[in-house]
Protein backbone atom coordinates (compact mmCIF):
# COMPACT_ATOMS: atom_id res chain seq x y z
CA UNK A 1 0.00 0.00 0.00
CA UNK A 2 1.55 3.38 -0.93
CA UNK A 3 1.09 6.31 1.26
CA UNK A 4 -1.35 7.87 -1.44
CA UNK A 5 -3.76 4.52 -1.32
CA UNK A 6 -3.44 5.22 1.94
CA UNK A 7 -4.86 8.50 2.11
CA UNK A 8 -7.24 7.28 -0.29
CA UNK A 9 -9.00 5.36 2.29
CA UNK A 10 -7.33 1.48 2.06
CA UNK A 11 -7.94 -0.13 5.05
CA UNK A 12 -5.49 -0.48 8.26
CA UNK A 13 -5.28 -3.41 9.79
CA UNK A 14 -5.40 -2.60 13.55
CA UNK A 15 -5.65 -5.01 16.77
CA UNK A 16 -4.41 -3.36 20.14
CA UNK A 17 -4.88 -5.57 23.41
CA UNK A 18 -4.37 -5.40 26.66
CA UNK A 19 -4.83 -9.05 28.40
CA UNK A 20 -3.90 -10.39 31.66
CA UNK A 21 -3.91 -13.77 29.28
CA UNK A 22 -0.72 -15.37 28.18
CA UNK A 23 0.27 -13.80 24.81
CA UNK A 24 -1.07 -16.60 21.69
CA UNK A 25 2.22 -15.88 19.52
CA UNK A 26 1.93 -18.28 16.59
CA UNK A 27 -1.19 -17.74 16.82
CA UNK A 28 -0.95 -14.11 15.82
CA UNK A 29 1.68 -15.25 13.74
CA UNK A 30 -0.42 -17.62 11.80
CA UNK A 31 -3.18 -14.85 11.77
CA UNK A 32 -1.53 -12.25 9.81
CA UNK A 33 -3.87 -10.92 7.01
CA UNK A 34 -1.19 -9.56 3.96
CA UNK A 35 -2.14 -7.38 0.83
CA UNK A 36 -0.59 -7.81 -2.58
CA UNK A 37 1.37 -4.70 -1.71
CA UNK A 38 3.06 -6.08 1.60
CA UNK A 39 6.53 -6.42 1.34
CA UNK A 40 7.42 -6.37 4.91
CA UNK A 41 6.35 -7.95 8.47
CA UNK A 42 8.27 -6.44 11.62
CA UNK A 43 7.64 -7.68 14.98
CA UNK A 44 9.00 -7.11 18.75
CA UNK A 45 8.29 -9.98 21.48
CA UNK A 46 9.14 -8.16 24.66
CA UNK A 47 10.28 -10.95 27.23
CA UNK A 48 10.58 -10.76 30.53
CA UNK A 49 14.19 -11.11 32.01
CA UNK A 50 14.86 -13.44 34.86
CA UNK A 51 16.93 -10.69 36.89
CA UNK A 52 16.32 -7.45 38.02
CA UNK A 53 19.31 -4.89 39.07
CA UNK A 54 21.26 -8.24 38.95
CA UNK A 55 19.14 -10.02 41.57
CA UNK A 56 16.78 -13.42 40.57
CA UNK A 57 13.10 -12.39 39.98
CA UNK A 58 10.15 -14.55 39.66
CA UNK A 59 8.59 -11.76 36.83
CA UNK A 60 7.12 -8.90 36.56
CA UNK A 61 3.88 -7.33 37.59
CA UNK A 62 2.18 -4.89 34.97
CA UNK A 63 -0.68 -2.78 35.69
CA UNK A 64 -2.47 -0.71 33.35
CA UNK A 65 -5.17 2.34 33.07
CA UNK A 66 -6.61 0.23 30.80
CA UNK A 67 -9.17 2.60 29.01
CA UNK A 68 -6.17 5.33 28.63
CA UNK A 69 -3.97 3.26 28.11
CA UNK A 70 -5.65 1.78 24.89
CA UNK A 71 -6.80 5.87 23.96
CA UNK A 72 -3.23 6.61 23.81
CA UNK A 73 -1.84 3.55 21.86
CA UNK A 74 -4.66 4.34 19.28
CA UNK A 75 -3.46 7.94 18.76
CA UNK A 76 -0.06 6.54 18.64
CA UNK A 77 -1.35 4.24 15.88
CA UNK A 78 -3.26 7.13 14.06
CA UNK A 79 0.61 9.16 14.30
CA UNK A 80 2.04 6.08 12.66
CA UNK A 81 -0.29 6.25 9.74
CA UNK A 82 0.28 9.27 9.13
CA UNK A 83 3.86 8.97 8.87
CA UNK A 84 4.51 5.45 7.30
CA UNK A 85 2.76 4.11 4.55
CA UNK A 86 1.92 0.75 7.05
CA UNK A 87 -1.12 -1.49 6.06
CA UNK A 88 -1.27 -2.97 9.25
CA UNK A 89 -0.38 -2.67 13.07
CA UNK A 90 -0.86 -5.29 15.79
CA UNK A 91 -0.06 -4.77 19.13
CA UNK A 92 -0.76 -7.01 22.69
CA UNK A 93 0.40 -6.37 26.09
CA UNK A 94 -0.06 -8.10 29.04
CA UNK A 95 -1.05 -7.41 32.25
CA UNK A 96 -1.15 -9.42 35.94
CA UNK A 97 1.71 -11.02 36.93
CA UNK A 98 4.43 -12.27 33.82
CA UNK A 99 6.85 -14.72 34.80
CA UNK A 100 10.73 -14.55 34.01
CA UNK A 101 11.10 -15.64 30.13
CA UNK A 102 7.48 -15.41 28.90
CA UNK A 103 6.42 -12.70 26.77
CA UNK A 104 4.89 -9.17 28.10
CA UNK A 105 4.53 -7.22 24.50
CA UNK A 106 4.14 -8.47 21.11
CA UNK A 107 4.16 -6.02 18.14
CA UNK A 108 4.23 -6.76 14.33
CA UNK A 109 3.98 -3.60 12.35
CA UNK A 110 3.50 -4.94 7.98
CA UNK A 111 4.42 -2.56 5.35
CA UNK A 112 5.22 -2.42 1.91
CA UNK A 113 8.93 -2.39 2.46
CA UNK A 114 11.38 -3.21 5.71
CA UNK A 115 12.32 0.33 6.17
CA UNK A 116 9.16 1.77 6.65
CA UNK A 117 8.16 -1.46 8.88
CA UNK A 118 11.25 -1.15 10.87
CA UNK A 119 11.09 2.63 11.36
CA UNK A 120 7.21 2.49 12.61
CA UNK A 121 7.69 -0.69 14.78
CA UNK A 122 10.77 1.01 16.43
CA UNK A 123 8.80 4.56 16.78
CA UNK A 124 5.70 3.04 18.11
CA UNK A 125 7.84 0.91 20.79
CA UNK A 126 9.39 3.95 21.97
CA UNK A 127 6.20 6.16 22.12
CA UNK A 128 4.06 3.16 23.83
CA UNK A 129 7.51 3.18 26.57
CA UNK A 130 6.93 6.80 26.77
CA UNK A 131 3.09 7.89 26.91
CA UNK A 132 0.73 4.60 27.53
CA UNK A 133 -0.45 4.13 31.35
CA UNK A 134 1.74 1.20 31.92
CA UNK A 135 4.13 0.28 34.82
CA UNK A 136 5.86 -2.57 35.89
CA UNK A 137 7.19 -4.20 39.36
CA UNK A 138 9.69 -6.89 39.91
CA UNK A 139 8.46 -9.67 41.94
CA UNK A 140 10.84 -10.95 43.81
CA UNK B 1 -16.75 21.43 42.95
CA UNK B 2 -15.51 18.18 42.99
CA UNK B 3 -13.10 15.82 41.11
CA UNK B 4 -12.48 12.07 41.06
CA UNK B 5 -8.80 11.60 41.93
CA UNK B 6 -7.48 8.06 40.84
CA UNK B 7 -3.89 7.33 42.00
CA UNK B 8 -1.65 4.60 39.72
CA UNK B 9 1.65 2.20 40.77
CA UNK B 10 3.73 3.47 43.46
CA UNK B 11 1.65 6.57 44.13
CA UNK B 12 -1.02 4.72 45.38
CA UNK B 13 0.92 2.39 46.95
CA UNK B 14 2.97 5.76 48.45
CA UNK B 15 -1.00 7.23 49.07
CA UNK B 16 -2.18 4.06 50.14
CA UNK B 17 -5.22 5.43 48.61
CA UNK B 18 -6.53 4.02 44.92
CA UNK B 19 -9.43 6.77 44.44
CA UNK B 20 -10.34 9.99 46.71
CA UNK B 21 -12.91 12.50 46.15
CA UNK B 22 -11.30 16.48 46.55
CA UNK B 23 -12.93 19.33 46.51
CA UNK B 24 -11.83 22.46 45.12
CA UNK B 25 -13.17 26.03 44.75
CA UNK B 26 -14.11 26.73 40.76
CA UNK B 27 -11.12 27.50 38.73
CA UNK B 28 -8.42 25.40 40.66
CA UNK B 29 -6.12 23.81 38.23
CA UNK B 30 -4.21 20.75 38.35
CA UNK B 31 -1.28 22.29 40.66
CA UNK B 32 -3.51 23.69 43.00
CA UNK B 33 -5.23 20.29 43.09
CA UNK B 34 -1.72 19.09 43.66
CA UNK B 35 -1.17 20.90 46.33
CA UNK B 36 -4.09 19.94 48.55
CA UNK B 37 -3.20 16.41 47.92
CA UNK B 38 0.40 16.54 49.22
CA UNK B 39 -0.92 18.34 52.32
CA UNK B 40 -3.36 15.28 52.64
CA UNK B 41 -1.19 12.69 51.69
CA UNK B 42 2.37 13.32 53.36
CA UNK B 43 4.08 10.93 51.73
CA UNK B 44 2.54 11.79 48.23
CA UNK B 45 4.78 15.39 49.43
CA UNK B 46 7.57 13.80 49.86
CA UNK B 47 7.74 11.89 46.47
CA UNK B 48 10.91 12.16 44.82
CA UNK B 49 10.08 10.80 41.25
CA UNK B 50 7.86 12.52 38.48
CA UNK B 51 4.23 12.69 38.32
CA UNK B 52 2.44 12.26 35.37
CA UNK B 53 -1.72 13.89 35.46
CA UNK B 54 -4.59 13.19 33.10
CA UNK B 55 -7.91 14.35 32.89
CA UNK B 56 -10.37 11.48 31.47
CA UNK B 57 -7.96 9.78 29.10
CA UNK B 58 -5.56 12.93 27.84
CA UNK B 59 -2.46 13.94 29.33
CA UNK B 60 -2.65 17.75 31.02
CA UNK B 61 0.05 20.01 32.32
CA UNK B 62 -0.17 21.84 35.79
CA UNK B 63 -2.08 24.76 34.68
CA UNK B 64 -5.34 23.16 33.43
CA UNK B 65 -8.02 24.30 34.28
CA UNK B 66 -10.51 21.51 36.41
CA UNK B 67 -14.18 21.20 35.70
CA UNK B 68 -16.77 19.80 38.28
CA UNK B 69 -16.80 15.82 37.74
CA UNK B 70 -13.50 15.85 35.85
CA UNK B 71 -11.95 12.42 36.15
CA UNK B 72 -7.93 13.32 37.26
CA UNK B 73 -4.99 10.28 37.14
CA UNK B 74 -1.69 11.20 38.96
CA UNK B 75 0.61 8.56 38.35
CA UNK B 76 4.88 8.04 37.89
CA UNK B 77 6.61 7.69 34.66
CA UNK B 78 5.22 4.85 32.64
CA UNK B 79 7.27 1.77 31.88
CA UNK B 80 5.50 -0.78 29.45
CA UNK B 81 6.92 -3.25 27.13
CA UNK C 1 23.65 -12.15 27.72
CA UNK C 2 26.01 -9.28 28.65
CA UNK C 3 28.66 -8.30 25.86
CA UNK C 4 31.23 -9.91 28.25
CA UNK C 5 29.55 -13.25 28.95
CA UNK C 6 29.63 -13.53 25.24
CA UNK C 7 33.14 -12.61 25.18
CA UNK C 8 33.50 -15.33 28.45
CA UNK C 9 32.11 -18.12 25.99
CA UNK C 10 28.35 -18.34 26.40
CA UNK C 11 27.12 -20.46 23.49
CA UNK C 12 25.28 -18.33 20.57
CA UNK C 13 22.22 -19.65 19.22
CA UNK C 14 22.89 -19.79 15.39
CA UNK C 15 20.30 -21.04 12.79
CA UNK C 16 20.89 -20.64 8.94
CA UNK C 17 18.97 -22.45 6.21
CA UNK C 18 18.55 -22.03 2.89
CA UNK C 19 15.77 -24.26 1.26
CA UNK C 20 13.44 -25.07 -1.04
CA UNK C 21 10.35 -25.75 1.47
CA UNK C 22 7.50 -23.29 2.73
CA UNK C 23 8.94 -21.68 5.53
CA UNK C 24 7.45 -22.59 9.08
CA UNK C 25 6.88 -19.61 10.56
CA UNK C 26 4.70 -20.30 13.48
CA UNK C 27 6.97 -23.54 14.41
CA UNK C 28 10.03 -21.11 14.28
CA UNK C 29 8.24 -18.87 16.54
CA UNK C 30 7.31 -22.00 19.38
CA UNK C 31 10.43 -23.45 19.04
CA UNK C 32 12.53 -20.20 20.37
CA UNK C 33 14.58 -20.87 23.04
CA UNK C 34 15.28 -18.01 25.46
CA UNK C 35 18.22 -17.51 28.20
CA UNK C 36 16.91 -16.18 31.19
CA UNK C 37 18.96 -11.99 30.02
CA UNK C 38 16.64 -12.32 26.76
CA UNK C 39 14.91 -9.65 26.79
CA UNK C 40 14.00 -8.28 23.26
CA UNK C 41 13.07 -10.61 19.87
CA UNK C 42 13.29 -8.85 16.50
CA UNK C 43 11.98 -10.30 13.83
CA UNK C 44 11.88 -9.66 9.77
CA UNK C 45 9.46 -11.43 7.27
CA UNK C 46 9.98 -10.59 4.05
CA UNK C 47 7.18 -11.35 1.63
CA UNK C 48 6.88 -11.53 -2.24
CA UNK C 49 4.70 -8.77 -3.09
CA UNK C 50 1.97 -9.16 -5.83
CA UNK C 51 3.25 -6.76 -8.42
CA UNK C 52 7.02 -5.83 -10.17
CA UNK C 53 7.24 -2.67 -11.73
CA UNK C 54 3.42 -2.29 -11.39
CA UNK C 55 2.89 -5.67 -13.22
CA UNK C 56 0.93 -8.27 -11.52
CA UNK C 57 3.23 -11.13 -10.80
CA UNK C 58 2.97 -14.90 -9.72
CA UNK C 59 5.71 -14.96 -7.52
CA UNK C 60 9.81 -14.62 -8.03
CA UNK C 61 12.18 -17.57 -8.28
CA UNK C 62 15.14 -17.27 -6.13
CA UNK C 63 18.36 -19.00 -6.72
CA UNK C 64 21.24 -19.23 -4.98
CA UNK C 65 24.85 -19.92 -4.63
CA UNK C 66 24.18 -22.49 -1.74
CA UNK C 67 27.58 -22.99 -0.52
CA UNK C 68 28.82 -19.84 -0.78
CA UNK C 69 25.37 -17.99 0.81
CA UNK C 70 25.20 -20.34 3.75
CA UNK C 71 29.13 -19.25 4.05
CA UNK C 72 28.80 -15.66 3.40
CA UNK C 73 25.93 -15.95 6.17
CA UNK C 74 27.73 -17.48 8.64
CA UNK C 75 30.84 -14.80 8.04
CA UNK C 76 27.87 -12.03 9.08
CA UNK C 77 27.01 -13.97 12.20
CA UNK C 78 30.29 -14.32 13.44
CA UNK C 79 30.28 -10.14 12.74
CA UNK C 80 27.05 -9.59 14.33
CA UNK C 81 28.27 -11.44 17.66
CA UNK C 82 30.99 -9.81 17.22
CA UNK C 83 29.22 -6.08 17.15
CA UNK C 84 26.27 -6.77 19.27
CA UNK C 85 25.73 -8.95 22.88
CA UNK C 86 23.18 -11.46 20.62
CA UNK C 87 21.82 -14.74 22.01
CA UNK C 88 20.34 -16.44 19.29
CA UNK C 89 19.89 -15.08 15.38
CA UNK C 90 18.01 -17.25 13.72
CA UNK C 91 17.71 -16.83 9.77
CA UNK C 92 15.65 -18.71 6.56
CA UNK C 93 15.63 -18.28 3.04
CA UNK C 94 13.90 -19.65 0.79
CA UNK C 95 14.60 -20.51 -2.61
CA UNK C 96 12.93 -21.80 -5.85
CA UNK C 97 9.41 -20.39 -6.75
CA UNK C 98 8.04 -18.29 -4.03
CA UNK C 99 4.31 -17.16 -4.76
CA UNK C 100 3.16 -13.81 -4.09
CA UNK C 101 2.07 -13.19 -0.46
CA UNK C 102 4.46 -16.20 0.66
CA UNK C 103 7.51 -15.44 2.70
CA UNK C 104 10.90 -15.84 1.06
CA UNK C 105 13.02 -14.68 4.09
CA UNK C 106 12.32 -15.21 7.96
CA UNK C 107 14.96 -14.01 10.24
CA UNK C 108 15.08 -13.44 13.86
CA UNK C 109 17.80 -11.69 16.61
CA UNK C 110 17.69 -12.24 20.09
CA UNK C 111 19.22 -10.22 22.62
CA UNK C 112 18.79 -8.69 25.97
CA UNK C 113 17.19 -5.46 25.30
CA UNK C 114 15.34 -4.10 21.73
CA UNK C 115 18.38 -1.48 20.19
CA UNK C 116 20.78 -4.12 20.08
CA UNK C 117 18.25 -6.89 18.95
CA UNK C 118 16.49 -3.71 16.20
CA UNK C 119 20.55 -2.99 15.24
CA UNK C 120 21.45 -6.44 14.67
CA UNK C 121 18.08 -7.41 12.75
CA UNK C 122 18.87 -4.56 10.09
CA UNK C 123 22.18 -4.77 9.77
CA UNK C 124 22.06 -8.69 8.83
CA UNK C 125 19.52 -7.58 6.07
CA UNK C 126 21.58 -4.89 4.88
CA UNK C 127 24.40 -7.05 4.31
CA UNK C 128 22.89 -10.12 3.75
CA UNK C 129 21.20 -7.80 0.38
CA UNK C 130 24.70 -7.13 -0.11
CA UNK C 131 26.30 -9.85 0.16
CA UNK C 132 24.66 -13.28 0.71
CA UNK C 133 24.49 -14.92 -3.23
CA UNK C 134 21.05 -14.88 -3.91
CA UNK C 135 19.11 -13.45 -7.09
CA UNK C 136 15.50 -13.49 -7.50
CA UNK C 137 13.16 -13.03 -11.02
CA UNK C 138 9.87 -12.30 -11.29
CA UNK C 139 7.55 -14.91 -12.67
CA UNK C 140 4.28 -13.28 -15.10
CA UNK D 1 46.70 -23.88 -15.74
CA UNK D 2 42.83 -24.63 -15.68
CA UNK D 3 39.94 -22.92 -13.81
CA UNK D 4 36.42 -23.37 -13.43
CA UNK D 5 34.06 -21.20 -14.26
CA UNK D 6 30.60 -20.90 -13.04
CA UNK D 7 27.63 -18.71 -13.88
CA UNK D 8 24.77 -17.81 -11.79
CA UNK D 9 21.60 -15.84 -12.56
CA UNK D 10 21.39 -13.39 -15.42
CA UNK D 11 25.18 -14.74 -15.99
CA UNK D 12 23.77 -17.66 -16.55
CA UNK D 13 20.99 -16.95 -18.87
CA UNK D 14 23.66 -14.27 -21.22
CA UNK D 15 26.29 -16.79 -21.54
CA UNK D 16 23.52 -19.88 -21.65
CA UNK D 17 25.93 -21.60 -19.89
CA UNK D 18 26.51 -23.12 -16.20
CA UNK D 19 29.86 -23.96 -15.75
CA UNK D 20 33.15 -23.60 -18.34
CA UNK D 21 36.60 -24.90 -17.89
CA UNK D 22 39.46 -22.05 -18.98
CA UNK D 23 42.56 -22.81 -19.80
CA UNK D 24 44.86 -20.07 -18.62
CA UNK D 25 48.52 -18.70 -18.30
CA UNK D 26 50.14 -19.62 -14.80
CA UNK D 27 49.97 -16.09 -12.81
CA UNK D 28 46.47 -14.91 -14.83
CA UNK D 29 44.28 -12.45 -12.98
CA UNK D 30 40.52 -12.47 -13.10
CA UNK D 31 40.74 -9.47 -14.89
CA UNK D 32 42.12 -11.63 -17.47
CA UNK D 33 39.96 -14.05 -17.23
CA UNK D 34 37.21 -11.97 -17.58
CA UNK D 35 39.11 -10.42 -20.59
CA UNK D 36 38.61 -14.34 -22.16
CA UNK D 37 35.44 -14.91 -21.22
CA UNK D 38 34.13 -12.03 -23.25
CA UNK D 39 35.83 -12.75 -26.22
CA UNK D 40 34.00 -16.56 -25.71
CA UNK D 41 30.76 -14.69 -24.93
CA UNK D 42 30.20 -12.10 -26.77
CA UNK D 43 27.16 -11.49 -24.67
CA UNK D 44 28.86 -11.03 -21.38
CA UNK D 45 31.27 -8.62 -23.18
CA UNK D 46 28.04 -6.81 -23.57
CA UNK D 47 26.34 -7.27 -19.95
CA UNK D 48 26.15 -3.49 -18.71
CA UNK D 49 25.46 -4.50 -15.06
CA UNK D 50 27.53 -5.05 -12.28
CA UNK D 51 29.62 -8.13 -12.00
CA UNK D 52 30.80 -9.59 -9.19
CA UNK D 53 33.35 -12.56 -8.83
CA UNK D 54 34.39 -14.84 -6.41
CA UNK D 55 36.84 -17.68 -5.78
CA UNK D 56 35.72 -20.43 -4.13
CA UNK D 57 33.52 -19.31 -1.20
CA UNK D 58 35.24 -15.81 -0.99
CA UNK D 59 34.67 -12.61 -3.44
CA UNK D 60 37.87 -11.50 -5.27
CA UNK D 61 38.85 -8.07 -6.70
CA UNK D 62 39.83 -8.26 -10.22
CA UNK D 63 43.51 -8.30 -9.23
CA UNK D 64 43.73 -11.75 -7.85
CA UNK D 65 45.62 -13.91 -8.97
CA UNK D 66 44.17 -17.41 -9.93
CA UNK D 67 45.84 -20.79 -9.51
CA UNK D 68 45.41 -24.44 -10.52
CA UNK D 69 41.63 -25.78 -10.15
CA UNK D 70 40.28 -22.52 -8.62
CA UNK D 71 36.71 -22.67 -8.65
CA UNK D 72 35.56 -19.43 -9.71
CA UNK D 73 32.19 -17.59 -10.06
CA UNK D 74 30.61 -14.86 -11.79
CA UNK D 75 27.61 -13.17 -10.98
CA UNK D 76 25.62 -10.26 -10.79
CA UNK D 77 24.35 -8.17 -7.62
CA UNK D 78 22.54 -10.04 -5.85
CA UNK D 79 19.45 -9.47 -4.69
CA UNK D 80 17.77 -11.70 -1.83
CA UNK D 81 15.60 -11.06 0.71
Amino acid sequence: MTALAHRQGLSVTRHLLITPEPIPEAALVQGRRLSRAAGAAVSFVGVVRGTEADQPIQGLAYEAFARMAEHQLHKLCDEVERRWPVESVRLVHRVGLVKAGEVSLWLEVVAPHRGEAFAACQWLIEELKRVVPIWKKPVP
Amino acid sequence: MRVNVHFYSYLRDLTGCAQVVEELPGGSTLAELRARLDRRFAPLAGWGGATLWAVGLEYQPPAYVLREGDEVSLFPPVQGG
